[in-house]
Formats: structure tokens, C-alpha cells, sequence
């Protein structure tokens, strides 16, 4: 799993019917200190995170699927879980 | 997932049997800021997008699982069209 | 599935217990319209006996876990041929045997 | 899927990937207009494609969903033997 940053969503109407029923949530990887790290994925909302949100973000089909509770699902990434605090046994490059 | 704009159509007469039938696109991906990002992809259609539509799509295994026929070799697919994108940048 | 050259051998004597017993190469890929190398260099398990100097191609990915050698072992790069000879635009460029002799 | 042009041919005798009777082709990656891009891949003929022909390369696991390399092991096949590639309402290529 990873962690990343809730930084928008995305309406569809017209999508395949797996889908129906999820939100849609743009969100950035970001690493332990909280910086942006890759590149933006477009992910499934099971938690009901809101914009500015860190979360959890599963990125693998099989658990995925497990997750939706459909086998043939064509569902990789979705967020798990929403994070209150990461605590680090360093200090925090950028001190706060 | 990722975003892409559809720019355009690719025939194939001859393909493998699992994928025919199944409507090819021409992908620009793009970041989320809608600015292109990369080469232009080719993407199996599932749900009759058109040109300029912004589309999300799927790589890998979850590709071939977007068709009705799971057992086919595509590696993208098209998963829905996007009606709006809203991002916060700080 | 990528050319590459063999270009040496890695040995590792601490290493995973799954991987013990297979052979690893450092392969470096290679443009096959000049056969040159590329400098871009991996280390991929052998599944078929490759030795150095020997043109190869490999498989990566969740694909490089199905050959008989990598099967249930933590590949993500496998040797699957050693090329006899490639042709480009129906002239040999590379044949094993001339090469070897 | 990514678009190739078919520039050559790999033969190979000792081979450990569960395939039989295939063609390899060494497929350079090109532009949706055919211009060659400097990056080669070995793929599986699935379409029985010819020399010069633009090609649809499907890579990565899906590249085994297919009867003839399924539980292989493969990462590249040719998919489709492309017709035509249409782009902004303009033809870009045409076989």
C-alpha cells in the first residue's frame, strides 16, 4: 500500500457498471515527510475521504478485488483506509 | 488508474480473435492538471467514448478484465468517461 | 521480451533461500539494427544455460516467473533464448555460430 | 497497447518458454504515424503479420491471455495488424 494525498475527484456518468456506486478521487503519492512523490493515479473511494486527506491507497489487483468483493472486477487501486498520523522514529525533514 | 484524452481511432482488420469486435482508441495520456503527459497509447473502448472525450483507463491484468471476454491480451482499457475533474492545488 | 547481451555473471553467496542454485547474468540490452550495446544494463535469472558473449532475450515481469527454473521464485527478470541469428529487413545481422568461431 | 513496425526476425533453438511454432519478431516502437522510435522489443506473432507492417504490441501480464502463450512465459505479443490510425479527424497512416 501507499500513502498519498487526496487533491481532487472526478464525475463520470458513463463508466463500466462495476464502478457505480464509488467515488472516483484524484490523489498524489506522497513519501514520509509528506512530500509529492510519482505521479498522480486516479482511485476508488471506499472510506469517504474528502480533498486534503491523507489516505491509504491499495495498488494491487487481487486484494483489490477481494476488497469490492468481486473476482473479475478490472480494479486495481482504491483507498483502504484514511490516515490520522504517520509517526516517524526520525524527525521530520521539514521540521513540522 | 490513469487519464487520457482520446485523439483519435485505430482499425485493425486482423487481430486476435478475443479482441475483435472490441473498438480500438488513439490515447493522449494526461496529468491532472489535463496537460499531456507521455506518448500517445492505444486503449480498448467499453463504454463508446469519442473524440476529445476525457476518459480514466486501466493497465495491466485489470485491462483484460474491463472486456466481456476476460480471457483477451489487452494491457489498456477504457473504464468510463469523465463529465468533470476538480483539483485543489496548494 | 528484450535483446541483450551477456556481459558477465553475479554472484551472491547470502541471498534469498528461494534463489539459491539459480544462475544470475548481467545482461546489457542491445539495438539490433547495430547490435550494439545500449548501457543499460540488468541482472536476469538464466532458465536456459546463456554464457557470456551469448545473445539473448528476456522476459520481465509477472512472465519471467513462468519458465520452468523461476516458477514460484521471486523473478522479475528471466533469460527465456539464446538467439541463433537475427535478421533485419532480410539481411542476417547476427549469427551465433560466425560469431562464435 | 503500443504501436511497432515489424523490422526483423529472431530464431532461437534453445528456448525455455513453453512456446511452440512461433515467429519472434523484433518490433521498433513507432508514432501513431509509423515514425520509428529508437526502442525494440521481441514480440510472439499472433496475427501472422510480414515484414514493414505496423502492428499493435500488447505487453505485461495481458500479453498471456491469449490460447497459445497462456501460463507462458512471455511479456510482449503482436495483437493486430493496424489498417489505418485516424488522429484529430485526420488519417496519419494508412496501410
Amino acid at each position: 500500500m501507499i500513502l498519498a494525498k487526496v487533491i481532487g475527484h472526478v464525475v463520470s456518468t458513463i463508466k463500466l457498471n462495476v464502478f457505480k456506486g464509488f467515488k472516483l478521487l484524484l490523489v498524489q503519492p506522497i513519501d514520509a515527510d509528506g512530500e509529492p512523490k510519482g505521479k498522480v493515479l486516479l482511485v476508488l473511494d471506499t472510506v469517504q475521504a474528502g480533498i486534503g486527506d491523507i489516505v491509504l491507497v491499495m495498488d494491487e489487483g487481487n486484494s483489490a478485488r477481494i476488497i469490492v468483493g468481486d473476482s473479475s472486477a478490472p480494479i486495481r487501486s482504491l483507498i483502504v483506509g484514511i490516515v490520522d498520523e504517520v509517526r516517524l522514529t526520525r524527525e521530520k525533514k521539514n521540521g513540522a | 488508474m490513469k487519464l487520457g484524452k482520446v485523439i483519435g481511432t485505430v482499425v485493425c482488420n486482423q487481430k486476435v480473435d478475443s479482441l475483435s469486435g472490441v473498438k480500438l482508441l488513439l490515447i493522449q495520456p494526461l496529468d491532472e492538471n489535463l496537460k499531456n503527459d507521455g506518448k500517445p497509447v492505444v486503449a480498448c473502448d467499453t463504454v463508446q467514448a469519442g473524440l476529445n472525450d476525457v476518459v480514466f483507463y486501466e493497465g495491466g491484468r485489470e485491462a483484460a478484465l474491463g472486456l466481456t471476454n476476460w480471457f483477451n491480451p489487452s494491457d489498456l482499457t477504457i473504464m468510463g468517461i469523465i463529465d468533470d475533474l476538480h483539483v485543489e492545488n496548494e | 521480451m528484450i535483446l541483450a547481451k551477456v556481459i558477465g555473471s553475479v554472484v551472491s553467496t547470502r541471498k534469498e533461500q528461494k534463489i539459491e542454485g539459480i544462475k544470475f547474468l548481467l545482461l546489457e540490452k542491445i539495438d539490433p539494427t547495430t547490435m550494439q550495446g545500449k548501457k543499460d544494463y540488468v541482472v536476469a535469472m538464466d532458465g536456459v544455460g546463456a554464457g557470456e558473449g551469448e545473445v539473448v532475450f528476456f522476459v520481465a515481469g509477472s512472465s519471467s516467473r513462468m519458465t520452468a527454473v523461476t516458477e514460484g521464485k521471486p523473478s522479475d527478470a528471466t533469460i527465456v533464448a539464446i538467439v541463433d541469428s537475427i535478421e533485419i529487413g532480410g539481411n542476417w545481422v547476427y549469427q551465433k555460430d560466425q560469431v562464435d568461431s | 497497447m503500443i504501436f511497432g513496425k515489424i523490422v526483423g526476425t529472431v530464431v532461437s533453438t534453445q528456448k525455455d518458454d513453453g512456446v511452440q511454432g512461433k515467429r519472434y519478431l523484433i518490433v521498433q516502437s513507432c508514432q501513431p504515424n509509423g515514425d520509428l522510435l529508437n526502442e525494440f522489443h521481441v514480440a510472439i506473432d499472433l496475427v501472422g503479420s510480414g515484414y514493414g507492417e505496423m502492428v499493435l504490441l500488447s505487453q505485461g501480464s495481458s500479453a498471456r491471455q491469449t490460447q497459445d502463450t497462456y501460463q507462458k512465459a512471455v511479456d510482449c505479443v503482436v495483437v493486430g495488424i493496424v489498417d489505418l490510425v485516424e488522429e484529430k479527424n485526420c488519417l496519419v497512416y494508412q496501410k
